[in-house]
């Protein structure tokens, strides 16, 4: 148990990964790809927040904590990933700004008849 | 072609999964006690009388990269104001009002100031418990699409002047980097905070300037969240194309 | 690991896999409504770790959550009106049992807190988390209507 | 032991996650990429990462949700009036 606990968080971030991938090579619906890459983006978070954390730590916030009292886990990998989920999000937001331009030109969001449409 | 596709997705999957499962094998221990960085962080953050150690490696420690994630958001806010402009084939038709059931109305109406204030709250407290800028401006952003929740778009466009947004948005951009010049005017570096005093342990104005620039990341936030859900609306519910037929049929 | 933390995990695990169930399922009338349960699970899960923890300052989650969950579903309630025009979907018994969980998680930590700021906060989440469940339910029997294009 | 509640949400995420990319329909699956924002939150404050659960729960419980039902709007509207003039 302990064992398979010292890789699972990460062996679990990688399979999200490959899932999100995945969904993005087989995806038929371009906003459908966009959810798939959040996917592949929500496995950069559970890895780097797996990295930082300390066993029987607590979060480096020391308004309700004295300073010192208890160990904590480790904040740089904390503001990594928050500075992820930003800009995941502004990616994601501009992809499906993107889609609705390609579903403007083109009338489809299907990534297949598109690339028929180029010939 | 597609078989050929899912072949190569099988063996290209299958290559990187077995390259990351020996990566984690190969990673330090899950829950290991070992982080220097972090303990480093940390000290540095009680030094400066910042209670939540995130925002002081955000706002202090690392406070140009946040620079550079802001101009990120500020960018990619532009674009998409320029992706999902009025083009000349399409016009507006202002959406029906829907017909919402007096429960879900009030219910929204109620809790648009209550998300309000917590949105404002989450963005004050940012150096001293969970939250800051970022979490709270998406809040605040968040509570005004209530408005169209509980009433109409119409309802929303009124108290939604987008030209205010931007220039928040705008604002709170060159705020920041105001305040990194100001480090380097007083004689020290780009975004040092030695400009105020720390004041004291966990109270709302400890930090320096991590209070201040907790403040601009939150405007920027909540301005670019409000322009580009503004955009996106615009394109779902009011404008159409040339060619496009009378919606709700 | 203590009774609270042992209780958050119930909670998330049997809450989840029921949400997961009924998010993956079935007409889109029940999809939204098991989307609407993740709130109501999670968030009293959520309560109970910070008890667990002894942070205080973790139940800022639970309060976004209890904000921000009902938003999300009348967001979905609203955009897949046209979805929803054959079936109402009411699941009231189910909304109630989540409610019930959330005002137990909610009294629990409020004895555990007892009165001050916090117990505020507690109650606070409580209203919001209950309301917004029960109107996210309402609003999924028939709270919008289209018109038009709105 | 003590592990259990992160064992329990991290299976949690990875089923949300297979879930979210085996819906094909976009709008189904923004109903479950909500689930997984809410469940990730829930992950990230196992793991004592409370700011960071903070915005997710922003991010992921109404914003994204929000601009993809937006964009499948925008994108359905199209779709049914091509196929209306057809």
């Amino acid at each position: 148990m302990s064992h398979a606990m010292d890789v699972l968080p990460y062996l679990v971030a990688a399979y999200v990964f490959l899932t999100g991938c995945y969904g993005l090579a087989t995806s038929r619906h371009l906003i459908h790809a966009v959810g798939c890459l959040a996917v592949c983006q929500s496995a950069t978070y559970i890895l780097l927040l797996a990295v930082g954390y300390r066993a029987g730590g607590t979060a480096p916030v020391f308004s309700d904590i004295e300073p010192g009292s208890r160990p904590v886990v480790d904040p740089v990998v904390q503001a990594l990933t928050l500075t992820d989920i930003v800009v995941g999000a502004t990616v994601t937001a501009l992809l499906l700004a993107l889609v609705l331009q390609i579903a403007k030109r083109h009338g489809t969001v299907d990534p297949d008849e598109l690339r028929e449409l180029r010939g | 072609m597609n078989r050929l596709r899912l072949w190569l997705l099988a063996v290209g999957g299958t290559g990187l999964a077995a390259l990351l499962v020996a990566a984690c094998l190969d990673l330090p221990r899950f829950g290991g006690r070992s982080h220097p960085y972090g303990d480093r962080a940390v000290h540095a953050s009680l030094r400066r009388h910042i209670a939540n150690t995130i925002a002081s490696v955000n706002f202090d420690q690392r406070a140009y990269d946040t620079l550079g994630e802001m101009s990120i958001l500020f960018a990619a806010v532009l674009g998409c104001v320029v992706l999902l402009r009025q083009t000349r084939d399409e016009h507006r038709a202002p959406p029906e009002p829907a017909e919402v059931a007096r429960p879900v109305r009030r219910y929204a109406l109620l809790v648009l100031p209550v998300a309000l204030v917590t949105g404002l709250y989450v963005i004050a407290h940012g150096q001293l418990s969970p939250g800051g800028g970022f979490q709270g401006g998406v809040v605040a952003a968040t509570a005004l699409h209530l408005l169209y929740l509980g009433a109409d778009y119409g309802a929303l466009e009124r108290v939604r002047p987008l030209g205010v947004y931007e220039t928040t948005d705008a604002l709170a951009v060159s705020s920041y980097v105001v305040l990194g010049l100001a480090g380097l005017l007083a004689g020290t570096a780009f975004l040092a905070n030695t400009l105020l005093p720390y004041g004291t342990f966990n109270t709302l104005s400890s930090g320096g300037t991590v209070p201040l620039l907790n403040a601009a990341v939150g405007m920027e936030v909540a301005g670019a969240a409000t322009v580009l859900l503004a955009h996106f609306l615009d394109q779902a519910v009011e404008i159409e194309d040339a060619t496009e037929e009378e919606p709700g049929k | 690991m203590n009774g609270w933390i042992l209780a958050a995990t119930l909670a998330l695990g049997g809450g989840g896999a029921a949400v997961l169930w009924g998010v993956t399922t079935g007409p889109p009338a029940r999809r939204i409504l098991a989307q609407n349960l993740a709130t109501s699970a999670v968030c009293p899960a959520l309560l109970l770790l910070s008890q667990g923890y002894g942070r205080p300052s973790y139940v800022d989650l639970a309060l976004l959550l209890a904000l921000l969950g009902p938003v999300g579903t009348l967001v979905f309630a609203r955009l897949l009106s046209d979805d929803l025009a054959g079936e109402r979907p009411s699941a009231w018994g189910l909304t109630w049992t989540a409610a019930g969980l959330g005002l137990a998680a909610v009294v629990a930590a409020c004895a555990a807190a007892g009165p001050g700021r916090a117990m505020v906060k507690l109650l606070v989440i409580g209203v919001l988390l209950i309301a917004g469940n029960v109107i996210a339910s309402r609003a999924l029997a028939g709270g919008f209507r289209r018109v038009g294009g709105g | 032991m003590a592990d259990a509640v992160i064992v329990v949400t991290l299976l949690l995420t990875a089923a949300c996650a297979t879930a979210a990319v085996t819906q094909r329909d976009p709008a189904r699956q923004a109903l479950v990429l909500s689930v997984l924002g809410v469940v990730l939150a829930a992950l990230f404050t196992v793991l004592q990462a409370p700011d960071v659960g903070l915005s997710q729960l922003a991010v992921g419980s109404a914003l994204t949700p929000l601009l993809i039902m937006l964009s499948v709007r925008k994108t359905r509207r199209r779709g049914r009036s091509k196929e209306d003039r057809e």
